[in-house]
């Protein structure tokens, strides 16, 4: 009969907050998203800047990606080398 | 036996209840989740309507025939509302999960989880009522092409209502025919 | 020493969601706003078309109120007619 | 010693129902900000039909209104005159 | 040893029902900012009629004003004038 | 007044995780809705190019369903093939 | 062996509604921006016009904070002057 | 009378955090339903461009993706790999 | 065996509190990204008016700025500064 | 039999407060989708301004970063330099 123990209720939180942290994923979403909208509608308007506009379309993507890695690390810490249980 | 294990404490407080109040009160809860669902019509009809006023300002000629689209796409944006006040009226005036047999806290939470899973009806209600609004736009501004319009509008707005039907479903199997008190 | 019974159990978890269901006034907020907006846009364009403008625009509104009216009900349903406390 | 009664959950809820049910002044607030913009942008531009888009953007802003009103309704309801409590 | 009472309860959901209503305060500044946007945009364009956009501006924001005001009204109701502790 | 078991309260967390999964599929329904609405427009500016118009937009449509598709999985794997049970 | 008491209840719930008060501070966020973002638009359009495009955008992010500052405000009383702790 | 165990909490917790990790799918739902609207758009207006308008559109709703993977990847980790109760 | 205390509670919930708070950053994220878009467009089109419109785009991100650094203090006094467990 | 401690409280509320803290990176990731949308664009229509439009919108999506990265921090400060359990 184990019962309930801080560290079992450290790790149940740790769970319910990687999954919050990664709802920080909506963002990018939604802006990359609108990125690839924006470079489709350029790419047809001007064939012949295709890749000056699918690169800057990249390079925008990939800073608007920062703000999801930092949810998902912030999850697999919570996972994976949760820090809180060794402080109990 | 005195318990000083909180978590304990609250859930032996919740079952100290008779079974169906904390159904009953999950029911409550759940409802009035189903119901934020409301959102997306709101929104998407809302943008039709402004589209609609726009498109008469533009061809007042063709403004009948636009609104007449408005009225259509915007039923068609109703859908997820409806579907969600159906799950919030079911929760309050024909509870099937009361009389269900298996652990309460089981039973509470598939209530709670029904209305959770209705709020996906945001997404299909502003979707839906966008496509109705530039299908009344360009109704507006090309009266004769009304029924390709209006086909490409209906065509897509059935799309977006995908995520709406899972929720539903999802919402209903949870309520009447729950697998995890099954699994008790 | 009156314990907590069931009956004020469902009635506390009414008023939550009572009050939840309210939140679906954003949309209707959202939208009709939206409509305000482009019904004085367009009135500004065709002063002389206004009253079929304000007509649209009204009905359209008014499409827009149901589900906000859909979450009222429920809230006064909860609130002033519960047919949960009766299941008891 | 006086415990925690029925009586006094439920209330709690109430408070938190009332607070629940303001978050419907998003949508209004959105919206009719959303109307401002647009009638500001219009008198702009056709000056001369200043009246017909101020009355248009006011009109369509009542409308826009409801929604707010009836989650202030629901959390007055809750805090003034709570039909629930009555029902302990 | 004093145990939690009802009284702590409320009072404790009212702290939390203050702070609820007040998220009501995303519409009102996501509103305006959107008639700023405008205003600053017609300006721009008609410096002729400045003071008739920003009349209307600032009317509209004040319609827009409305239910983030109500939010506040409810939040400090619960905090400075309970009506619920009186109910217990 | 039946105990609660481990079993139970995983059970019950999984009726709300599934829940909650499905939230997902406000996604989608946006943005599928949004296509369908620039289909109609083109399809209305571009007859001829209508069966393009319509192809795109689905194959589009069809890449924004993935995540709500993601979403209705996870909750049927908690609803009708729950892991976490066995691992008790 | 100090037992949780009413006082520490209170004080915990206006932590949480402290921190739900300041998410408020979304709409001025997007707001202001959209101003900010206008305003960048109209002076490169109008750099004539520059003073009075940057006095419009002002005028009205200045009108946008406001329900910021009241969630801040909420915040602060329940954090620096707890009007809650007195009714106890 | 099976107690629950702290295995039991985190379980239950992983249910709840694997559900909240699916909501980041709204992200990519609006984004890529933004894409596929635009990438409609643009085929109808330059048909002869369709080729490079779906593979921008496909290339950035890939792109839009990941943090709706990422997501994904914590509810399966959480449900199927859970390295949470290997901690106990 | 040290049991929960009132202090623990109240440092408990100001950990969420802090958490709450960060939340108001989105507003000023979407907000000052779409200021950033608008500038990249404005100096595209007119780029002997750089100056003046990176300018104008920075003076009102840093109007946006400010809800976002308020969620950040009133995190920062839950955290290092907490003026509630004084109250205890 | 270990039961939960006051620290083991505090700790949880801290997992949970840093996965709230990184729902912040919504803002970010739409603001910033929204300025690689539109350098996109720009950068499609004048490629002879690439350089000036790439680094405006660089510069003002680091600014529109800052939220994102203060909602890091404070989630990096309660995993790792936790201050609230040294005042238990
Ligand atoms: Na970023
Ligand atoms: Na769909
Ligand atoms: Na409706
Ligand atoms: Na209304
Ligand atoms: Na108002
Ligand atoms: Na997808
Ligand atoms: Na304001
Ligand atoms: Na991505
Ligand atoms: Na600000
Ligand atoms: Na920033």
């Amino acid at each position: 009969m184990e019962p309930i123990t801080g560290r079992a209720l450290v790790l149940a939180a740790s769970a319910i907050g990687a999954g919050l942290a990664m709802i920080a994923g909506i963002g990018p979403g939604i802006g990359q998203g609108y990125a690839a909208g924006k470079g489709a509608e350029g790419v047809g308007r001007q064939p012949e800047a295709q890749g000056d506009i699918v690169r800057t379309m990249l390079l925008g993507a990939a800073v608007a990606e920062t703000t999801g890695i930092y949810g998902l690390i912030v999850a697999l810490i919570l996972l994976f080398a949760n820090p809180l249980i060794r402080l109990l | 036996m005195e318990n000083t294990n909180f978590i304990m404490q609250f859930l032996e407080w919740l079952m100290s209840f008779d079974r169906k109040a904390v159904i009953l009160a999950a029911s409550a809860i759940g409802a009035g989740l189903a119901m934020i669902a409301g959102i997306g019509p709101g929104v998407g009809q809302g943008y039709a309507a402004g589209k609609g006023a726009e498109a008469v300002s533009y061809n007042p000629k063709s403004g009948r025939q636009a609104t007449t689209v408005m009225l259509l796409g915007a039923a068609v944006a109703e859908t997820s509302g409806i579907l969600s006040l159906v799950i919030a009226l079911i929760l309050l005036f024909a509870n099937p999960l009361v009389n269900l047999s298996g652990a309460a806290i089981v039973v509470s939470a598939s209530a709670i989880g029904a209305g959770l899973s209705m709020i996906a009806g945001i997404g299909p209600g502003i979707g839906q009522g966008y496509a109705a609004g530039k299908g009344t736009e360009m109704v507006g501004k090309r009266p004769r092409l009304q029924s390709s319009i209006i086909r490409t509008m209906f065509l897509g707005q059935a799309v977006a209502q995908t995520t709406g039907i899972y929720a539903m479903i999802i919402a209903l199997v949870l309520m009447f025919a729950n697998p995890l008190i099954r699994l008790l």
